[in-house]
């Protein structure tokens, strides 16, 4: 075998296990789960302690919603269908904020167990449907909000 | 092989024998970190909102600022004619280069990115894993600089174009360190991302010498 | 000579590929300027109003085959230069450094669509969604090669060194592309796709397709003429040149 | 000296290039180049400047891919010294030494940079930064170069621009024992400046004449 063609094929075999062990540490890295927020459950089990900044997702809970009248300020309990959270939140809501949606808190328990929100992102569906198509649906019993794509039933929590 | 370590001892001895210049990222990015709080002001809880992509940043424009000069010398005084002419595998020469880069700028910056941590009042749970970020992530800065310093190696103002070919690129890196170093500030699992940086440090130690070979023939020719 | 490299040469030489674009051009433009028009009435006529968007979403009729075409730019641009490097091929190197303008004009098209179709639905003309972001990057990169490009004088060292820069992007592209959807869906939740992968009813989608594929023929027609000039702009002091210009076949 | 062994075996033991053409814009720099040495033949290219010397140079040496033509090389190594000297200011002549005898593979043993540096007669200075020499002297040290790699192919362009008479001899004298041990040479000088009492071949290169380019090359 010349020179230049067992060069070469070092040169493959070094590709191959560099991309190999690429895929690999990627493969583990896929296994970890991407936790973007904790569930209402989760945060119960890991008692959070107060004044940990960390992000709380759930269901707004149909009723829980009550705005102050005089400023932005407004509490409502998220849940996860096990446990719920009373959150407080003093500034703009997302626009698309209404019960039943889901959202994504950022801030930290107060030491009464309050989740005192500095920041609330709020989930949107992405279907395109023409209008006539909507209204099917709706009459056929299948609020389209139910279908969002991020809900947060408790079977898809991954511990 | 052995070509390969002295052409990594001879770069460790030039940068050692022109210290300054070889600590001038580093100052560059002390520098630059402390603009922020001045800036911006000194509100902890903003600094700490801000500190990871305010690190991460400065430390992705310190190491570019030091790319420029990673083979400059050599093409211009005709040692990359001679790695050429040598017989060895450039790429493997390029790595040793890119070794010597890392070494003198990314490893620093490494070492001091806890000082700018307090700086910034970053969280301190935050601060082992910025560290295991910055650890993995300024290699692919040296890796992936090093194909933009071999293109643009013989331009008169190769310098700011070096910038624009390797900034799009270094973006992956800036988006998992800072979302791994955030994630960690929120109390949540950061390793999937570290590891993400670990496989795309991996493919870059595999590809970006063979390219940064590749650019630099075409960069003589 | 296997077949392969038989047609790469022979499309190769100069004057060959000079004549066979000069056939081509032309029914590239008719087809294009086809179905660019039944696509536009389609897409302005035919189609629905969206039930959230009303109107303002037939933007993403220009914005949509945009995207996806610089996408797909990008793309050929590394695999003219990867055939331009590895053989040497000069045509593949003038059909790879004339690709990036357009690549990055399109791109550009994207972004403005995508700001102007912004305004109505976000109240902002940028948002740092997704897609819009990695189109960005995008543009960025092109401007990269080009910038590399016509920084260095020498014609032939030039256009190997965009096409090595081109592979080296084109190898991060899908990089860049995920890590940009997990910073959003980081930072911001899952916020409004855009380009709907998402069900879209069928009376939306074929204008889209429509317009995609002529945007290709766009794309072709535009790609071959420029680079014929920059070919003819090369090879000004070489005899076929003079040979096309004595029996006008220019 | 022969090849060795497990050289590829479809390479002849000489240097051939046949009808060799690079061009720059598109134009080509050289007329058609054309010649072949045998091992131990020494060939002195002559030319204006930008004759295109320089250019042959770096054909052979491999940094320009030929535009037409073929260079058929030898399998050994190749010594290359340009204008450009690769040597290392900031390191002392002792430490450039050092770093280009690894780099060409020789075992960088005390005795041979010793050696190396007294038959290039930059004793005085050995251990003075490359940076504060004379260009004369700087370019004697690049002259280790060629001294790690006796079996080479020399491929040297202008090797006696800056040197003083003393440095010239060095250059006649390596020259010689390259030849007598039937290594090949390359160099290119522009006229005044050629090697002393050595038997040479010569090669004269004009550089592209006919400026409305030839119906041949379409």
């Amino acid at each position: 075998m010349t020179p230049t063609r067992k060069k070469r094929l070092t040169v493959v075999l070094l590709i191959l296990l560099g991309v190999s062990v690429a895929a690999a540490i990627a493969m583990t890295a896929l296994q970890e789960n991407l936790l973007y927020f904790l569930s209402p459950s989760e945060v119960a089990e890991q008692q959070m302690p107060t004044g940990r900044q960390f992000r709380l997702g759930g269901l707004v809970k149909e009723g829980s919603v009550n705005r102050a009248t005089d400023s932005l300020k407004i509490r409502f309990r998220v849940t996860d269908g096990l446990k719920e959270v009373e959150i407080h939140y003093d500034d703009i809501l997302p626009d698309l904020f209404r019960e039943g949606q889901g959202i994504i808190a950022i801030g930290s328990l107060d030491n009464n167990r309050v989740f005192q929100a500095d920041e609330v992102l709020a989930k949107h569906d992405e279907e395109y449907m023409a209008p006539e198509v909507a209204d099917a649906l709706q009459k056929a019993g299948h609020p389209r909000a139910s279908k969002d794509s991020t809900s947060v039933a408790p079977s898809e929590y991954k511990p | 092989m052995n070509a390969f370590f002295s052409l990594l001892k001879r770069d460790l001895l030039l940068a050692v024998r022109s210290r300054a210049e070889a600590l001038q990222p580093l100052f560059f990015l002390l520098v630059v970190v402390t603009l922020f709080p001045l800036g911006l002001g000194p509100g902890p809880a903003l600094l700490a909102k801000i500190a990871v992509g305010v690190i991460w940043i400065a430390a992705l424009l310190a190491s570019t600022l030091s790319l420029d000069k990673l083979f400059r010398a050599d093409f211009e005084d005709g040692s990359l004619e001679q790695f050429l002419t040598s017989g060895h595998s450039l790429s493997l020469l390029a790595l040793a280069k890119i070794i010597a880069h890392w070494l003198s700028t990314g490893l620093p910056i490494v070492l001091f990115s806890p000082l700018l941590a307090i700086w910034l009042n970053l969280p301190h749970e935050a601060l082992p894993v910025l560290v295991k970020s910055l650890l993995l992530g300024t290699p692919i800065f040296s890796l992936i600089g090093a194909i933009g310093a071999a293109l643009t190696v013989g331009l008169r103002q190769g310098g700011q174009l070096l910038a624009l070919l390797i900034f799009p690129l270094l973006i992956p890196v800036l988006i998992l360190a800072t979302g791994a170093v955030s994630a960690a500030t929120d109390n949540l699992e950061s390793s999937a991302y570290l590891l993400w940086m670990a496989a795309y440090a991996v493919l870059m130690l595999t590809l970006a010498p063979f390219a940064c070979a590749a650019s630099l023939r075409i960069s003589l020719s | 000579m296997n077949p392969v490299m038989k047609f790469l040469h022979k499309t190769g030489s100069p004057a060959y590929f000079y004549w066979l674009s000069g056939r081509i051009i032309p029914w590239l433009w008719v087809v294009f300027a086809v179905l660019t028009t039944w696509g536009l009435y389609q897409a302005f006529f035919v189609a629905p109003s969206d039930y959230q968007q009303g109107e303002s979403y037939r933007i993403i009729y220009i914005h949509v085959p945009a995207a996806w075409l610089s996408m797909m730019i990008y793309l050929m641009m590394a695999i003219f230069g990867a055939i331009g490097l590895i053989w040497r091929i000069r045509i593949a190197e003038i059909l790879a450094i004339s690709s990036a303008p357009i690549g990055a004009a399109f791109a550009l098209i994207a972004l403005i669509t995508g700001a102007v179709w912004g305004k109505p639905t976000w109240g902002t003309y940028w948002v740092w969604d997704a897609r819009l972001t990695s189109q960005l990057v995008l543009f960025f990169l092109y401007l990269g090669v080009m910038g590399l490009h016509s920084a260095i004088d020498e014609p032939r060292k030039a256009a190997r060194a965009a096409a090595m820069l081109a592979l080296v992007g084109v190898v991060n592209l899908p990089i860049i592309h995920y890590s940009v959807e997990w910073w959003n869906t980081l930072h911001q939740g899952t916020t409004i796709k855009i380009i709907g992968e998402s069900k879209m009813p069928s009376s939306m989608l074929f204008p889209l397709l429509l317009m995609a594929v002529a945007t290709k023929f766009y794309f072709g027609a535009a790609l071959l003429s420029r680079a014929r000039n920059r070919l003819l702009d090369q090879d000004r002091r070489r005899g076929w040149v003079a040979k096309s210009i004595r029996e006008q076949r220019l | 000296m022969t090849n060795p062994p497990n050289k590829d075996p479809e390479k002849p033991a000489c240097l051939r290039v046949e009808s060799l053409v690079f061009e720059r814009w598109f134009i080509p720099v050289f007329e058609p180049i054309n010649f072949q040495i045998e091992a131990g033949e020494t060939l002195l290219i002559r030319g204006a400047n930008g004759s295109g010397k320089t250019t042959l140079l770096r054909l052979l040496a491999g940094f320009l891919e030929p535009s037409e033509g073929k260079i058929f090389l030898p399998g050994q190594a190749l010594a290359w010294l340009g204008h450009k000297l690769g040597i290392k200011d900031a390191l002392s002549v002792r430490e450039n030494l050092q770093f280009l005898a690894r780099l060409y593979n020789t075992q960088a043993t005390e005795a041979l940079i010793t050696d190396t540096i007294t038959q290039l007669g930059l004793m005085r200075v050995a251990d003075q930064d490359a940076g504060s020499l004379s260009a004369g002297q700087k370019k004697r040290c690049a002259f280790g170069t060629l001294l790690f790699q006796p079996d080479a192919i020399w491929l040297l362009d202008e090797p006696y621009s800056s040197l003083d008479k003393q440095g010239m001899d060095i250059v006649d004298r390596l020259l010689k024992q390259h030849q007598q041990r039937n290594g090949i040479t390359v160099l290119a000088t522009h006229g005044v400046l050629a090697p002393a009492q050595l038997e040479v071949r010569e090669l004269i290169i004009e550089g592209f004449q006919d400026d409305y380019y030839a119906e041949s090359l379409a």
